[in-house]
């Protein structure tokens, strides 16, 4: 069980190892980092599988299976989109240069 | 097996966890970048993986189904979209995010006040998972997580809606601002209500208050986003990342899970600091840019003395063919036009005979951080001929030609200038200082911010008329002219 | 209670942090800083007040004597010696310059 | 009440983590660093506070005894040392954090023990506190803080007693690292013993052993340290520093002390990293510091062709007289001959004169990071006269005069130069570039590296003899001279 406080120390110390390691981004990679981080938050999918696996009515299966529907969409959508931006950063090493 | 299962999916969390943070560490250079979503892909994979290995899960098939249509569709959407769509692509995806954490609270609530009123007396509101008892804490984070969640899920969908160019207009009408005052307070009271209620021993909490909470917030971040223009959307991508992220990490711990609370808080924090990067970068408040009327007031018509001078493409490649020293800035009109691969060839041309070309690139250049360094990345420009404004700035006075391509705002000496002036204070760059300044754009019109720009009137400034990538084509063939 | 994986959650978000921080930390502080940090765990402090509080045997007293002493010292010299090398870093303003 | 006081308690404890690492965050940047301590030391009085408040404590009088003790001791001590003297200040409060946390260490397994021993069959270790079983994580975790705890107290003070100079000597002797090798063995073995004994149901575990590891640990401090050389101990004792913090992290997992953990993993980890950015800034590893004998190998005679040509005081003050641009290069010579006073005196009379004055610093100039920088703020140098080696290098060829004062292997070009040399590959501040470079030493002395340094045997090269403040002062008298 998570208590309380020790959610608020998870919470808490989480918040400054996302702000420290943001603090440091250089502006060239801004825009595929905040896609990376929108990939990051797919994470929520695997919560949409567990509340989908404990579905009993069919609302709740509804809900929890445009949860996963959505959840997967992010992560996998996310995933791509951060790759294919990042991929455009080669080193200049195998270019010709002035 | 009892002990060794469960300790393994944790063991995975833990890992996915640990990927996420190091992914994003190593995303925040450039040399690991690519690395860094491989690593956090690989943490999402291990958790996925994991949670399909969770002891009394039922629905299996449809998870199986969600997951696979989820992720063909983004995926083959994601492969496909143009390198300029990425924005939109961003929200939309977000905003997925952000519907899943409502679903999850919304399931989680449905399904808790139901168990509650079925066995009256025993619990305020139960956990689906386990029939225990949910604390109040947790209770309450469903409910922000869910608010958070659809508002986050609503207002992106909006902003893909305008970013794509299916909504033009902002919508504004009176008593706006009022409307979604008065929406949230609802929200906020039928929240407090139900969550009294169940509170309230033997009390039965009616199922349709939680989802017409849930349709409230809905329709406060569908209110809330339609008055935003569409070129302030980026700052509100980010916010709403960011509040993806917080309504991750609070569904996670409703669900006792540390991973999501780990990565959705990570997230939200991120989200947060680039948030405010971009609006300061901007020299605007966050406030304004939710509520305030951009625009507006800066549109009052200023008039600068003088002409603007134009200069034909012939001359222009003449003076850059014999320059020793020529920065090239893009602006937003380079990503309008697509200008960028030619923009590269004729930087090529110009560096093959012995030009030393660099890009200075604006931090707000474009409409989103890094737009500029993106497009450029793409058209196979080499990260080290790209100048930051801070590095830039001191190079321009013993810079022979400036080459403005669509960029505006981001060179315009007002923001040095006139307090008056709704960019005053952001810093620029200074290409004025420069010997020559060549400016390329199809006419008159003003950049965001929607004021003038006194650059163009200057007397070392030429203007080249013409759509972006026709112009720098032009320029490439008057080069190849002045070879030969 | 702070169970196995919940306390490498917080050993990992802990480490992160603590190494995210120094990351950024310029030569010129890298003195007082190691002596911030020194300071920062003088809050053995209140372990030790804990263990000499639980204390029942003289031996076990004792330990938890030198225990609190030595982590009263740790805190108060780590404060003391960081407070004055950071007492020299004034800014340049009040100064006369070239 | 029952409940309040508790969850003050817990409050307390979390704001006192939130204050140490935002503290900690704070002196991380100039501007901040001075609150940062005051923040950091906020939290301190907080967590001590709370702590006093803990229900159920006995011995309340001693505990009062203790801190007063301490903490009076400490802050007299650390009042009165001189500034020069603070890397072993540093060591010595090192050390009795490690102390206090192989104390909590020491007595919590010792109650433990005793508690099982009197109760046979229930719990392998029972917690002092609470007579609970301990989880067999926090036994181990116990034994492992303990022993890291009491390695760093006696390699800090034996640290301590090296740089305060009563233990000149490195104590090295055949079959050290063998010793060594066989005591950690013997306490691993011994802790393994304990433990499985502790497991068994039933076993007794002989008190005596527990007092027996922590005896080997404090030998084996002590016998890591005693052959280190008196100038490596910077990074010996950075890390000790992440030793203790790491020693008080998990004897917070015992104690169940969210504190603790968190802000003795903060140091833990940021001490590893700043003791791999010293050991790399001079170019060496950690393995290196601790078990190479560094300077046996690099001594080697190397000859240099040419002569050292001398200047004097009159002559050396004129040349900076008449400089455009004059850049000071102070190394650990000037901290011996406690010469920054003067050298700002200096300073302050060419810029009166108009001289651009700027200081530049090499990472590891002196004997700790930073060394020189804080000699140099004692005196009173603003910082932003102050310059990096990475800013000031491109300069130097513009300068006309760089004055080097005690520094040798920082400006040392055989680590460009020759490989085989020991502090190849370090990067160096590059005063041979500039047009005349004067150094002030006391005699042909080499510095750590004990290597030859070819700078001072450069056409542009001129040596000004004498102790470091003796020569400045002479330098500032023929300054005043020069006026008339
Ligand atoms: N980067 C961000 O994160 C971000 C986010 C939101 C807002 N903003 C704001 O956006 C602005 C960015 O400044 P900017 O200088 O990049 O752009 P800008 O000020 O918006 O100016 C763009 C210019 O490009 C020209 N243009 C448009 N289409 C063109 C085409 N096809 N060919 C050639 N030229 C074309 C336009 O003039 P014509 O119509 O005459 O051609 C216009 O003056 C700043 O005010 C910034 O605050 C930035
Ligand atoms: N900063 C750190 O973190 C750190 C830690 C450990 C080791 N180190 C090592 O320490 C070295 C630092 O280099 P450095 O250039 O600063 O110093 P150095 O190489 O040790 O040279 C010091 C020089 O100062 C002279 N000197 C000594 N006492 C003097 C006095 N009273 N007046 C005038 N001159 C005096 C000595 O020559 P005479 O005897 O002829 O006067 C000697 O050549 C590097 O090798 C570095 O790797 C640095």
């Amino acid at each position: 069980m998570i208590d309380g406080f020790l959610a608020l120390y998870i919470f808490m110390l989480a918040a400054f190892t996302g702000y420290e390691i943001i603090a440091r981004v250089p502006v060239i990679l801004h825009t595929p980092l905040m896609s990376g981080s929108n990939f990051v938050h797919g994470i929520v999918v695997i919560g949409a599988m567990v509340a989908l696996g404990h579905a009993q009515t069919p609302l709740e299966q509804a809900i929890g299976f445009a949860g996963v529907l959505l959840g997967a969409g992010n992560a996998a959508g996310g995933y791509v989109v951060t790759e294919r931006m990042l991929d455009m950063f080669k080193a200049s090493k195998n270019k010709e240069r002035g | 097996m009892g002990t060794l299962l469960p300790g393994l999916i944790k063991a995975s969390y833990f890992l996915a966890a640990l990927l996420f943070i190091v992914g994003l560490k190593r995303m925040s250079s450039p040399r690991t970048a690519r690395t860094g979503i491989l690593w956090a892909g690989v943490g999402m994979l291990v958790a996925v993986a994991a949670t399909f290995m969770l002891p009394g899960l039922h629905n299996r098939a449809l998870m199986l189904t969600a997951i696979v249509l989820g992720t063909s569709a983004a995926w083959w959407s994601g492969r496909r979209v143009a390198m300029t769509a990425m924005p939109q692509m961003v929200a939309l995806y977000n905003g997925m995010g952000g519907g899943a954490a409502a679903a999850i609270g919304l399931a989680e609530l449905i399904a808790a006040a139901a168990w509650s009123n079925g066995h009256p007396g025993q619990c305020a509101f139960a956990a689906a998972s386990t029939a225990a008892c949910l604390a109040p804490s947790a209770t309450v984070l469903a409910y922000v997580g869910l608010f958070i969640g659809a508002v986050s899920f609503a207002g992106s969908l909006i902003a893909f809606a305008k970013l794509q160019g299916w909504m033009d207009r902002r919508f504004v009408f009176a008593g706006q601002r009022a409307l979604n005052g008065v929406i949230l307070l609802a929200a906020l009271a039928l929240g407090a209500w139900t969550l009294a209620t169940g509170f309230a021993a033997g009390a039965q909490v009616p199922l349709l208050a939680i989802v017409v909470f849930a349709v409230l917030a809905l329709l406060l971040g569908l209110l809330m986003t339609l008055p935003i223009g569409g070129a302030d959307m980026p700052v509100v991508i980010s916010l709403y990342n960011a509040f993806t992220g917080l309504a991750v990490a609070f569904e996670g711990y409703v669900l006792q899970n540390e991973a999501m609370i780990i990565a959705g808080m990570v997230v939200g924090a991120a989200g947060t600091l680039l948030t405010q990067l971009m609006a300061r970068a901007m020299n605007r408040s966050l406030g304004n840019v939710l509520f305030g009327s951009f625009g507006a007031a800066g549109g009052a018509a200023q008039t600068i003395a003088g002409a603007q001078k134009p200069i034909e493409a012939a001359d222009a490649a003449v003076m850059m063919a014999y320059a020793e020293r020529v920065a090239i800035v893009p602006g937003y009109g380079m990503a309008v036009a697509q200008a960028q691969h030619k923009v590269w060839e004729f930087a090529q041309a110009l560096i093959a005979r012995g030009v030393k070309v660099r890009f200075a690139i604006h931090p707000v250049a474009g409409r989103m951080p890094g737009h500029m360094n993106v497009l450029l990345a793409e058209a196979g420009v080499p990260y080290d001929l790209i100048a930051d404004m801070d590095d830039i700035n001191p190079e321009f006075p013993t810079t022979d030609v400036v080459l403005v391509i669509g960029a505006n705002d981001v060179v315009n000496p007002v923001a040095r200038t006139d307090p008056s002036s709704p960019i005053y204070g952001m810093p620029i760059l200074d290409v004025a200082s420069a010997k020559n300044v060549i400016v390329i754009k199809r006419g008159k019109g003003t950049g965001f911010a929607g004021i003038e720009n006194a650059l163009f009137y200057a007397d070392n400034a030429r203007m080249l008329y013409g759509d972006g990538q026709a112009a720098v084509a032009s320029l490439v063939a008057e080069l190849k002219a002045v070879d030969g």
